[in-house]
Parts: C-alpha cells; sequence; structure tokens
C-alpha cells in the first residue's frame, strides 16, 4: 500500500510530502525522502520487548511489570528528572509535564543540548521570525550562520530556501544570494555565493561587528575581526540590508560555540537592526524532529520551554541550574525517566556516569547507546510510523503525522498515561 | 600535539541515529577529521588509530583527513565518542562546550572501542540483542 | 542573637536543599522554618542541628551561622533586609537573591547567581563565586539594582550580566563575558578576563589585569586615572558597546 | 441525575427581558429547565447576583503568538505561579498565563465562553490544542483571512463568491468560528517591512486596498450566513490620528444582517486617537461614539488598557515593530506564509505616561458614551490592554464616578486637557454590564442560538453567581466591593456542572470547541478548485492533505452548521 504525504519524523523540517510505500507493517520503500528519513522509515531496528537489567543480566519483562516498577522508582525519588521529550508527539509530551508536575520532578527536553542557548536569547530580545514559507516566496538572501543543512537538514535547501521557487522568486536559485558563515568548510558552505569563516568562538565578536556596520558606525572596526576581513564585513552587511526579504538561519554551531546564548542574543539584535532598513528575519535551525513541539507544550502547561523544575511544586525555571547536564554532572538527580531521546550519545561523560549510577528507565523504540545505561527499557512504536500525533515544525507549524500501519507495540502516549495513572492513584 | 576539537552533526551519524550497536554508527561516530598536513605531522594515516585526551577524558578514535579544516583544528560527529572529551561545564547555560575543546592527538595502536564497552566503561552493563 | 545551623548527615548529599527561609528576620519570631530537600518538604531541625545563643529584638541583631556541608544549600538569605549571615564553608548557587539590606559573609567559595537581583546590603565571599555572579534572571531587563558584592578570589562567566546599580568587585580573574548587557553601577575587576561588558548601555567596568578577545565595537576615549588596591593605575578608556547604541564607560588596565 | 436547582437568585437576564428579579433556575443535563424534580441539589444564593456566564468575544489566550508571549517571558511566568492543588494543575504568568492558568481564572470571574481573537490558519491546530488545555470555558477561534492571497486575489477580481467560498473552505479546514481581519492588507504588506496607512492604500503586488477587502468580506460573511460578523480590527492600531481610519472603516458597513451587527470592530480604544504625534496624542472617542450611535449595525469593544505590566499581541506584525522601537524592549514578530502575521512586545501602561493616561480615559469613554450598550461591549484585548483578571476593576469604573475621579487623581494631571472622560457624568448600572459582558457578546457572535448568554429554559445551563447584593449596595460609592465581587464568583456553572466555587476551581472540565460550517453548492468547493489547489500545492510549505485540522483535536466540537446562498 502505497501512502502518500507522510510526514518525516527525523529532523525539525518535518517535510510532509514522503510517498511511503508499506507491507504488513513493515516499510518497503520511501519517494522524496532525504538520507536521513530513507534510513529512519526502512533502517527501522527495534527492542522487541521490555528489558530490565538484573546485576549483570539483562531479562525480558512485561508491559505491566516495567511500568509499574518505573512508578515505583519514580514515586520514590527526591529528586527525579525526566529527560527527552523530542522524539515523540505533542499529546505524549503532555502526559509527561502532567506527571513531572505530580511528581515534583525536573522535566527537560533535549533543546537543553541544542538550542536551549537560543531559547535564552529570545527570552532576552524576542524573536523576529516567520513561518517557512515566507522565506520560501520572498527571500532573495539567505544566511547559514553555524549550521550545515546539507548534513543536519538536508531538505532545507531544496524545500525552504536556495533550491525552491516561491511566489517572488520563480528562479530561486539565481535570484538567492546564499551566505554560510562557520569555523569550517563544509558541503553547506561549497554552495555559498559567500562564505565567510570565522575563528571558533569568535562568532559574538563578528555579530558585534556586523551590528556596528549596520548602525552606521562601521569605521571602528578594525582590519580583521576574528578571521574575517573587515572588507568581507562590510560586503556582507550590505548585502544583508539591501536584500528585499532577508532570512537568516542559525545552528547548533551557533548554540553551542562560547558565549553560547549571548551569540543569539547578537544574531537576533543583528536582525532587529537590519529590520529598521529592511524585511529581515531569523530561524533557528531545529534538529530534533518534535523538540519544538516539547518546547511548545511545556510552554502552554508550565510557562516554560524547558529545564523546568517542580521540586517545589510550582514551575521553576532556570536553565544553567535546571538543565539535565548541569543536574546529571552534579549528581542530583536520583532517579531518571529518558523519553523519546538518548543522552547516553548526545551528554558528556560525566552525565552518562550518573545514569548508570542511578535507576534509568529508558522509553524508546530502539537499542541505543542510553540503553546500555539503563535500569528498565521499554520499548514503543515509533512516532510517525506505528504512532500518530502532533508535531510542530521548526517554524512552529503544527503538523498532525500519520500512523502508516498497526503495529505491535503500544504508544509513548499509551505507556505513559498508565504511568501517570498509577502515580496520581499513589500521590492522591 | 594541541588541537581545538569541534563536534557536530553529520549526516553519516544521523543516519545511524537508531541502530547505534550498529558497527556503521561506531565509524561515524569514532572517527577524527584532521588536516592532511596534520595527519602528517603527527605520522598518522587514514584508518589509523589515535588517543585524544582533554581535561576531562580520553578516547580513541579512528582518523580521516579533511581539507576543509583549518590546520590545528578537529572534528567529531556528536555522539559517545566526542563525549568522552568534552566537558560538562555548561557555564550557566545548560549547554556544553561542543564546540571548543582543547585537545591533545597522539598515534596508538589500542583498539577503538565498540558503543556499549564505552557505555561499559561509564559504569552500564552492554545489552546485545 | 546568634543561631548557628550545622548540617546533618544525609542518606543523599548531593541533593539540592532550598532554604529560602534562613533569613535572619525569620529567627527572631519563627520556630517553624521549613526547608525543601528535593521535591520533600523537611523541618529545618531534619536537616540542621540548631543551636541558638543570647537574645535579640530586632533582625538587626541576629546572625545566623551555617556550617558543615553547605555547598548544595540554595537560597540561602533571599530577601533577606537585615542581620547577618555567615558561611563558613560553600554556599549553594542564588545566595542573596534579591536581598536589599544586611550582610552576608561567604568564607568559601558561592556558586552561581550569587547576590542574584540584589537591591541593597552587602556579599563579601572570600573563596570564589560561580557563574552569573551578582546578574539578572531570564528575561528580566535588570540585574542587580544596589549593594555591593565583594569576592576575594575568581568569578565566572556572564558576572554582573545585567548589572544596573550598585558594585561589584572581583579581585580575582573573572570569566567570558563580565558586565554583559550592564546597564547601571559599576564592576571593577582586579584580574583577567575576556569579553568584557559586550552588549553595554551604561555603568562603568575595570578591569585591572588582562582583557583577553577584546571586542571590536568599543571606541577609544582617551585615557584615565584611577585607583585600585591602593596603587594608581593609568588606564585605556573606551564608550560602548557601539552595537547597542551603548554609552557605559569600559577601562582597561594600560 | 437529578438536577441542580439554584434559589433566590438575583437574576438579570437581558436576552431574555429579567434585569433583575429573585427567582429560582432550574438546570438538568447541562441546560435550563422549567423545574426539577425533587431530590435536586439546592443552592441557595440568597439574593446574590446571578447572570449568564460571562463571554469574552475578544481574548488572546490559545494558539502560535500566545504561546510565544509564554515562551519570551520567564519573567512574566514567575509573576504568578501556584502549585497543584486538587485537580488544578500547576500554573504560571500574569500577563500571559498557561492555559490552565488563564481556565481557572477565567472560570473563578464567571466566564464560560472565550473567543480566541486571531487564530492563523496555518497553525490553527495549535489553538486547538491548546483550547483543550484550557479546560473550564467553550471556545471559540477568529480565523485570520487579513492577507490571505486567495481572498486578495478574489478581491481583485471583485468575486465576492469566491472570496466566500475560500472562507468556508478555511474555516471548515481549520475548525474556525469567524471572519477575522487584522489591518488588513498590512500583514501581506509588512511580508516586505511595508504596512497600510489609510483604507485607501494599495497592498504591493495584490493590488487591492484595506477597503476592498473589508466591503468584500462582509458580503461574503453574509452570503455564508455565519453566525459572527466580519472582526475586524482596523488599519493604524495605535497610530496618532488614526481615529480618521476607523471613521472611514465605519463607513464602509452596509447594514447587511436582522440578527445581529454586519461589522464588529475590536478593541477600538487603541484606534481612536487624535493628534499628530506622541506628544499631541487626544482622545477622539466621542467622534467614534457618535458614529457608532448612528449605526445600529455596527459593534465593537473597549480595548481598555489598565495601568501596569502586560504584553502586546496581535496579528499586527507592523504595528508591533513600530511600538518596538519606541519601547526597545524585547521584540516577537511571526509571519505566516500567504496568510497573515503577528508581533509581540511586553510594555508597562504608566500612570506617569500621558499617553498611557489618554489611552486608560479613551477605553472608558467609548463604553460611557456609547448609548446603547449592546454596541460596546467590554474587553481589554486581553493581554494587550491589560490581562482580563483588571475586568472587575473595569466595571467598577464604568459603574462609579468617583472611582474615576479618585483615579484622576493619581494620573498624569495633564490628561484632562487631551480627554473628555471627567466631564461625563454616566455611571452605568447592573444591566448594562451584564450586556456588555455576556448578552452582548451571545448576540454579537451569534451563539443564542447554540443557548449560549441566557437563562431562559432551553439554554445552556453556564451560570455566574456573584457575592453582590444588588439591592445592598451603592456602585457608584462602594465600587471597592464591585472589584471583590466580579473576581471571585460564589458559584460558576458550567453546562449544569458547579466548576468553580469561592475562587477555588472544584472539577479538571471539560469544554466544547465551537466553529462554523457553511455549505457552500459544488462549484464553489474551493477543496476541488484547480486553480486553488494548484497554488496551494506550489506555495504552501505543507500539504494540502495535511492542512485541515482533524476531528481528534476537537474532542466535543460543536459544529455551527449554515446554508450559504451562494
Amino acid at each position: 500500500m502505497k501512502i502518500e504525504d507522510v510526514v518525516c519524523s527525523f529532523c525539525g523540517c518535518l517535510c510532509d510530502d514522503l510517498v511511503v510505500e508499506v507491507d504488513g507493517t513493515r516499510v518497503v520503500s520511501v519517494e522524496n525522502g532525504c538520507t536521513l528519513a530513507n534510513e529512519k522509515f526502512l533502517g527501522d531496528h527495534r527492542l522487541k520487548t521490555p528489558i530490565r537489567r538484573s546485576g549483570n543480566s539483562w531479562t525480558k519483562i512485561s508491559y505491566e511489570e516495567a511500568i509499574a516498577e518505573t512508578a515505583a522508582i519514580l514515586l520514590d525519588a527526591d529528586r527525579p528528572l525526566l529527560y527527552g521529550w523530542s522524539g515523540t508527539f505533542g499529546e505524549a509530551q503532555s502526559i509527561g509535564v502532567h506527571l513531572a508536575e505530580i511528581l515534583g520532578a525536573v522535566i527537560d527536553n533535549t533543546s537543553t543540548v541544542c538550542h536551549g542557548p537560543s531559547i535564552l536569547a529570545i527570552q532576552e530580545v524576542g524573536h523576529p521570525g516567520c513561518t517557512l514559507g515566507q522565506v520560501k516566496n520572498r527571500a532573495d538572501v539567505v544566511v547559514y550562520w553555524g549550521a550545515n543543512p546539507v548534513d543536519a537538514h538536508p531538505r532545507h535547501m531544496s524545500r525552504y530556501t536556495t533550491y525552491c521557487d516561491g511566489f517572488f522568486r520563480k528562479d530561486a536559485f539565481k535570484e538567492r544570494k546564499v551566505i554560510v558563515v562557520d569555523v569550517r568548510e563544509t558541503e553547506s558552505s561549497n554552495i555559498a555565493d559567500e562564505f565567510m569563516k570565522v575563528n571558533p568562538g569568535g562568532d559574538y565578536a563578528v555579530l558585534s561587528a556586523l551590528r556596528a556596520i549596520v548602525r552606521g558606525k562601521g569605521d571602528i572596526i578594525p582590519a580583521r575581526v576574528e578571521g574575517v576581513s573587515r572588507e568581507q564585513l562590510f560586503r556582507v552587511a550590505d548585502i544583508c540590508k539591501s536584500a528585499k526579504f532577508g532570512a537568516f538561519f542559525f545552528g547548533v554551531g551557533l548554540t553551542m560555540a562560547p558565549g553560547k546564548n549571548k551569540n543569539i542574543r547578537n544574531a537576533i539584535e543583528l536582525t532587529e537592526e537590519l529590520s529598521r532598513h529592511t524585511k529581515f528575519t531569523i530561524s533557528p535551525m531545529r534538529g530534533h524532529w518534535n523538540v519544538y513541539g516539547s518546547n511548545e507544550v511545556f510552554t502552554w502547561i508550565s510557562g516554560y520551554p524547558y529545564a523546568v523544575d517542580f521540586a517545589r511544586g510550582i514551575a521553576f525555571y532556570n536553565p544553567g541550574e535546571t538543565t539535565s547536564v548541569d543536574i546529571l554532572k552534579r549528581e542530583e538527580c536520583d532517579a531518571c525517566l529518558v523519553v523519546a531521546s538518548d543522552p547516553g550519545a548526545h551528554f558528556p561523560k560525566a552525565c552518562a556516569e550518573h545514569l548508570a549510577r542511578i535507576p534509568t528507565i529508558q522509553i524508546d523504540p530502539h537499542v541505543n547507546v542510553t540503553t546500555h545505561l539503563a535500569h528498565i527499557q521499554i520499548p514503543v512504536a515509533v512516532a510517525g510510523i506505528d504512532a500518530e500525533g502532533t508535531a510542530y515544525r521548526m517554524d512552529g507549524v503544527p503538523i498532525r503525522t500519520r500512523k502508516l500501519f498497526q503495529g505491535s507495540y503500544p504508544d509513548d502516549l499509551v505507556v505513559l498515561e498508565k504511568l501517570y495513572a498509577i502515580v496520581k492513584e499513589a500521590k492522591g | 600535539m594541541r588541537f581545538l576539537l569541534n563536534t557536530g552533526r553529520t549526516i553519516k551519524q544521523g543516519s545511524f541515529v537508531e541502530r547505534k550497536n550498529n558497527p556503521s554508527y561506531q565509524v561515524a561516530a569514532a572517527t577524527i577529521l584532521m588536516n592532511p598536513v596534520d595527519m602528517l605531522e603527527i605520522m598518522v594515516e587514514e584508518g589509523n588509530h589515535v588517543r585524544v585526551k582533554s581535561d576531562t577524558g580520553e578516547v580513541v578514535l579512528q582518523v580521516s583527513p579533511d581539507n576543509g579544516l583549518t590546520r590545528g583544528r578537529v572534528f567529531v560527529s556528536l555522539g559517545p565518542y566526542a563525549n568522552h572529551i568534552v566537558s560538562p561545564e555548561t557555564h550557566g547555560t545548560g549547554m556544553p562546550d561542543f564546540k571548543v575543546t582543547p585537545v591533545s592527538i597522539e598515534p596508538t595502536d589500542d583498539p577503538v572501542l565498540t558503543v556499549s564497552s564505552l557505555m561499559e566503561r561509564c559504569g552500564g552493563l552492554p545489552y546485545e540483542d | 542573637m546568634r543561631v548557628i545551623l550545622k548540617t546533618r548527615p544525609r542518606a543523599k548529599p548531593k541533593i539540592p536543599i532550598e532554604a529560602e527561609e534562613i533569613i535572619p528576620q525569620n529567627f527572631l519570631r519563627r520556630n517553624d522554618i521549613r526547608v525543601f530537600e528535593g521535591n520533600k518538604e523537611r523541618a529545618l531541625d531534619d536537616l540542621f542541628f540548631i543551636t541558638t545563643e543570647g537574645p535579640a529584638v530586632s533582625p538587626d541583631q541576629v546572625e545566623v551561622i551555617l556550617t558543615g556541608d553547605t555547598g548544595v544549600i540554595k537560597r540561602v538569605g533571599e530577601y533577606m533586609n537585615a542581620g547577618r549571615i555567615i558561611v563558613e564553608g560553600d554556599i549553594g548557587m542564588h545566595c542573596g537573591n534579591f536581598m536589599s539590606a544586611g550582610e552576608i559573609l561567604i568564607r568559601g567559595n558561592a556558586d552561581a547567581w550569587l547576590g542574584r537581583e540584589m537591591r541593597g546590603g552587602r556579599i563579601l565571599c572570600e573563596g570564589n563565586a560561580g557563574h552569573y555572579c551578582a546578574a539578572g534572571y531570564r528575561g528580566e531587563k535588570r540585574g542587580m539594582r544596589g549593594g555591593t558584592v565583594e569576592v576575594k578570589g575568581n568569578a565566572g562567566d556572564f558576572t554582573a550580566e545585567y548589572l544596573s546599580g550598585g558594585e561589584v568587585t572581583i579581585h580575582g580573574n573573572c570569566g567570558d563575558l563580565p558586565g554583559v548587557e550592564m546597564r547601571g553601577g559599576t564592576l571593577v575587576i582586579g584580574g583577567d578576563c575576556s569579553r568584557p561588558c559586550g552588549n553595554m548601555t551604561g555603568g562603568t567596568c575595570m578591569v585591572f589585569g588582562q582583557a583577553h578577545q577584546f571586542l571590536p565595537t568599543f571606541r577609544k576615549n582617551g585615557i584615565e586615572d584611577t585607583v585600585y588596591a591602593g596603587k594608581h593605575c593609568r588606564m585605556n578608556a573606551f564608550r560602548g558597546d557601539v552595537a547597542n547604541r551603548g554609552k557605559g564607560t569600559l577601562l582597561v588596565r594600560m | 441525575m437529578p438536577g441542580l436547582l439554584i434559589k433566590n437568585a438575583f437574576v438579570i437576564d437581558p436576552l431574555s427581558g429579567v434585569k433583575g428579579e429573585v427567582m429560582d433556575i432550574a438546570i438538568r443535563d447541562g441546560k435550563i429547565v422549567e423545574d426539577v424534580p425533587s431530590g435536586a441539589e439546592i443552592i441557595d444564593v440568597r439574593g446574590c447576583l446571578t447572570l449568564p456566564g460571562g463571554i469574552d468575544s475578544h481574548s488572546h489566550v490559545c494558539g502560535t503568538k500566545v504561546n510565544f508571549g509564554r515562551y519570551m517571558s520567564p519573567e512574566d511566568m514567575r509573576a504568578g505561579r501556584t502549585a497543584r492543588k486538587g485537580v488544578m494543575h500547576v500554573t504560571s504568568g500574569y500577563s500571559v498565563p498557561t492555559t490552565f492558568g488563564n481556565s481557572y481564572r477565567y472560570s473563578t470571574m464567571g466566564y464560560t465562553t472565550i473567543l480566541e481573537g486571531a487564530m492563523a490558519p496555518l497553525e490553527a491546530r495549535h489553538t486547538h490544542e491548546e483550547f483543550t488545555a484550557t479546560p473550564h470555558q467553550d471556545m471559540l477561534a477568529n480565523t485570520l483571512f487579513d492577507g490571505n492571497w486567495s481572498i486578495m486575489d478574489a478581491v481583485r477580481e471583485k468575486d465576492v463568491k469566491r472570496a466566500a467560498a475560500v472562507v468556508a473552505w478555511t474555516l471548515a479546514a481549520v475548525k474556525g468560528f469567524a471572519i477575522k481581519l487584522t489591518n488588513p492588507g498590512g500583514t501581506e504588506a509588512w511580508g516586505w517591512g511595508g504596512d497600510m496607512s489609510s483604507v485607501h492604500d494599495t497592498v504591493p503586488n495584490f493590488d487591492v486596498s484595506p477597503a476592498e477587502i473589508i466591503s468584500t468580506m462582509i458580503k461574503a460573511n453574509e452570503l455564508l450566513n455565519l453566525p459572527h460578523s466580519v472582526h475586524l480590527h482596523c488599519n493604524n492600531l495605535g497610530v496618532p490620528g488614526n481615529y480618521r481610519t476607523t471613521l472611514n472603516t465605519i463607513g464602509l458597513a452596509p447594514d447587511l444582517n436582522k440578527e445581529r451587527q454586519s461589522l464588529y470592530l475590536t478593541h477600538v480604544q487603541f484606534h481612536s486617537y487624535g493628534g499628530t504625534t506622541w506628544r499631541d496624542i487626544c482622545s477622539k472617542s466621542e467622534d467614534i461614539t457618535m458614529a457608532i450611535n448612528s449605526r445600529p449595525h455596527v459593534v465593537m469593544d473597549m480595548g481598555q488598557i489598565m495601568f501596569g505590566r502586560t504584553t502586546t499581541m496581535t496579528a499586527d506584525g507592523p504595528m508591533e515593530f513600530k511600538l518596538y522601537k519606541l519601547h526597545h524592549n524585547k521584540w516577537s514578530n511571526h509571519d505566516v506564509e500567504l496568510e497573515t502575521g503577528s508581533g509581540i512586545i511586553p510594555v508597562y501602561y504608566s500612570r506617569k505616561s500621558l499617553v498611557n493616561c489618554v489611552m486608560w480615559a479613551i477605553g472608558l469613554e467609548l463604553a460611557l458614551l456609547t448609548k446603547n450598550p449592546w454596541q460596546c461591549l467590554l474587553s481589554t484585548d486581553s493581554p494587550n490592554g491589560a490581562p482580563f483578571v483588571k475586568y472587575p476593576e473595569i466595571i467598577a469604573l464604568l459603574m462609579s464616578r468617583k472611582f474615576r475621579e479618585n483615579e484622576r487623581k493619581m494620573i498624569d494631571q495633564r490628561t484632562e486637557h487631551f480627554v473628555p472622560l471627567f466631564a461625563i457624568d454616566r455611571e452605568l448600572d447592573w444591566y448594562e454590564i451584564a450586556v456588555m459582558t455576556r448578552a452582548g457578546q451571545a448576540k454579537a457572535l451569534g451563539l443564542t442560538r447554540i443557548g449560549k448568554g441566557y437563562l431562559s429554559p432551553g439554554a445552556e445551563a453556564d451560570v455566574a453567581i456573584y457575592p453582590i447584593k444588588p439591592g445592598e449596595i451603592d456602585p457608584s460609592v462602594d465600587y471597592q466591593q464591585v472589584v471583590a465581587g466580579f473576581s471571585r464568583t460564589l458559584h460558576t456553572i458550567k453546562r449544569g456542572r458547579v466548576v468553580a466555587r469561592d475562587g477555588e476551581v472544584v472539577v479538571e472540565g471539560a469544554n466544547s470547541t465551537i466553529w462554523s460550517r457553511a455549505h457552500v453548492p459544488p462549484e464553489y468547493d474551493m477543496g476541488k478548485d484547480p486553480e486553488f489547489i494548484k497554488k496551494f500545492e506550489q506555495y504552501y510549505t505543507v500539504r494540502m492533505n495535511n492542512y485541515p485540522v482533524q476531528d481528534v483535536y476537537l474532542p466535543r466540537g460543536i459544529r455551527i452548521e449554515t446554508e450559504a446562498s451562494l
């Protein structure tokens, strides 16, 4: 059976034009997808049953047993951490937040090691952005800063920017200028009209310099700023100022570099400065599929997009303190529930060590790095393949993913609702 | 020799993200990209193993050349190998320094560990299905 | 009155304690002070051995002494408006939040957000301070507004972020971006730092050591003389941050 | 279920012609009934003021831009936080509370129905998700058409029927309730950094004017026989001298509907400024209300501002940028492809700011100078003018000249030279307040057809009982009691069930979403129109198949069906 307009559940682009052929409970072909999508749909390799670590061996257990033990561990904890959430849909994330509030837990999502700093920056200065279709139909200048879409968001350029014709850009490739800013040459920088190579950790100064130039205070800019020549800075500022519609995209090259949120803030303030001259927008290249959805769901329930600490009953938020890496590094938490993500792979070693030290429960379809650190793993259906629900694209557009077939796994929502019911019962 | 380590997403690492016990994931995540001249300098060839050390820890990786890298800089795709050398310090932002970690690199004959044995070293128990 | 709080041994010593009720005025009248250990509410004497000496009729006469494993205790001195707190060792995050008067002395190190959004009073830290020392809160436009924070050792990154009033002195080194978004008040850095005063709009920052990675958007504005630790210093003066229409003053020792 | 009997209620029910009588109200199966059998639960309210459940006809509570207001404002979140308690979830926030925060606070104020003022069709699913998490009120969504390309194409072609067809398809697809135009044409111009300066300006590349968009949409709305009229946020919001634009806009409205208005103007306070700059801004409420008083087919809401901190959020992207340049605080903007835009900035309305004082006065003047309370409804355009929790204070200001005089002493003393407020003696009465906070909204939104806004048999049993005994207090003098009384009901009853009592929420809640489905002849089904489909697939970034909001998002949807006259 061929299913059209399937929503990809890999990255934040949420391409929704895939054609997937399904045979029973198996995906046999994918059209329109990128390499990552193909791997996601075709290379699906699941954990078969819930497993529990008993001393030095793994044993298979039932879902009921696994969920009951998970509930007991979480109820017993004085500082549980509920981490992940980006790989599942909003309805499950929502139960996650309610679980956290009733447990007095900290709940955090993968933005913590992705665009968390972007959120901190937005909280300082706001976010002049737009949906991706605005860029597709209008943009004549596109900037990718600290982002490598060819590798991380393979269809971003063909669906929304460089190669994608739009209403006011009938020949996009010719009509759009692409500027790439990075510390290294990448596949993306190779196709740029202008590549600005910045010293590692030098983004903040370069952004400040551009702001000064756009403001007409370029006279103070020295001959070189963090590896970039004064001439190139002026040229880039000029391209941006003379754009009819400029679109600035930034990636983790900016959020993870020294200065973190301040880099993003500087980029946003550059966009605001440019907005005084022309139309300019800025957007984070959100990575993990529905990470933006987790920010949205956390926000409407708790008021904060990530790193929410319910220890005191009310919601408290302070990244750097209530963020997962910090909590694990300080060895604060005494139990951890991981849902739809892989901190074992993506957190520094000290965090992995603490996950191994405490009871860690993982709800995830696949054997991943965290599996080896976990006490229990509960396999579930894969969002966008055999589970459906709401996901938010990197620009905030919500799309309902499709369920391609009815498999034998329960989905995240089912497992979490059972867990929530037990916890609610116990808490009265 | 001292280098500055950068980490990031790559399409290979991304492709195997749901199959992290797969040897291809290990290859994608345990490869360190270096400028070819730097490789000459420390006398390693493509496929050789190197020991990468930072203030935080050390890990053995496999070398691959990349002309796009400036000398003195190396790249490892994000994942458990890179995370053996990246510091958990977040500077009060929640975000570790994934982009700039000073490291030293030297050739070694030691093997590149599998993902599961890497986690075993962190106190975990390998799960093989 | 002197109140001595000595930490009791705990089964899970890494779980942070939140203790915003530990402020001098509370010990004058109350014996129901509550603290939190993770998500569990505890009575003060569940977690501390409490010794009280002498009388007091006003909070000014109350001195609270914290000893033992105090490095994970957060929010001590929050909203404090009188009296004195002495921490014999290290103290956890958010010590002296919103404090408006009184004095806090920390003999060891202070964790992040020391004196966050402080309004008045005095904090002296004899060891090192963490990140965001004397800074603001997420999304808020003003950080510390008054009082003084003095750190004998080093401070972390984002020191005095959004400083709007009062005086912050770090005798040792600061990390990255001290005085970032600063809009008033004075920041004195005895040692080195990197990228001082990014995006500042007002106030004065003095750096007596090296200012690494000096930002390109500060305009040279002559030379000034000043005194630090009893010595005359010649300083290069700058105005900025030009990226942000800033009118702050940044002085860096020549 | 034997039902519920509210005894000794002092009822004001304008739509049923009840102007203040002590009576009993019987409720069964979620409806008002003639009587209930013995055994029914009895609540004796001892003469307390009993009104139909409050209806907010213009508030921003759910959806992309509201949530972004939360997302970017941790400082606002910490301004109002409550822990989980009983059936209540955690809440955070003051000017942009979390969904549960909104729902509980509205509920304890007696509100049972809210219209979200602006929903971008492309992001409708988000609004509906948040509706589900606002469990104590029935929800409706104004759907944005101000910069809709297909609409502007139809306007240019002077094809009202096609415009109607696009509206019908879109409302059905996104489960929207009514047509909202926010700065018509301006949001498209903002796609290039521009704006509309008058109703006769030209939208770049589309060759239509705001006036043409407004006129066409008013006609299209009536062709579809939608329950509500066009809901309009005029051009030039917040610009000194903008009252001319507003008067020109009012002049565009024909009288096309016997049941209700043909044009609804929202937050008119922001559109009633004289002067030429912020220095000489003055009130033009007299001009505006004179126009409204002579046109019974136009209804407005106040858009009152109240002093203090809040967050402004609107689909009017260019206006927010102007405001940002004035305040230089944080600024968010979110343009939505082919449809609309939005912007958010935090503001502080200060008694020390003459401009803010003038704005404050204008809102009150609109209500006091409009003769017919059915034509001027109470709103703050929450949270733009103030968070909705300020409604009780506004009610008290409208009911008490003394309160206004006391406020006069606290504000910028020059204010009286720029506004007529302090020359107005009128004090509204309980009946007028009931009209302005529920009955008027029910009529203007066309919700009486589904039993909203009144308390006679057959109506939805949405009831608000306030701890106010109208005979025993003089609102003109005891205005603080009016504030306190309207802040916290004794009982809020939603669909026959007590949901809040004495300021405490007592049940988890299960609301409905109300939407409009206009049936059009097959030749007007845009879902099958080749040109519409082609444009959709070429210029949107989501597939047409993935655009409609599925039924699963409206677990208890109420569909208002109409037959289009096409």
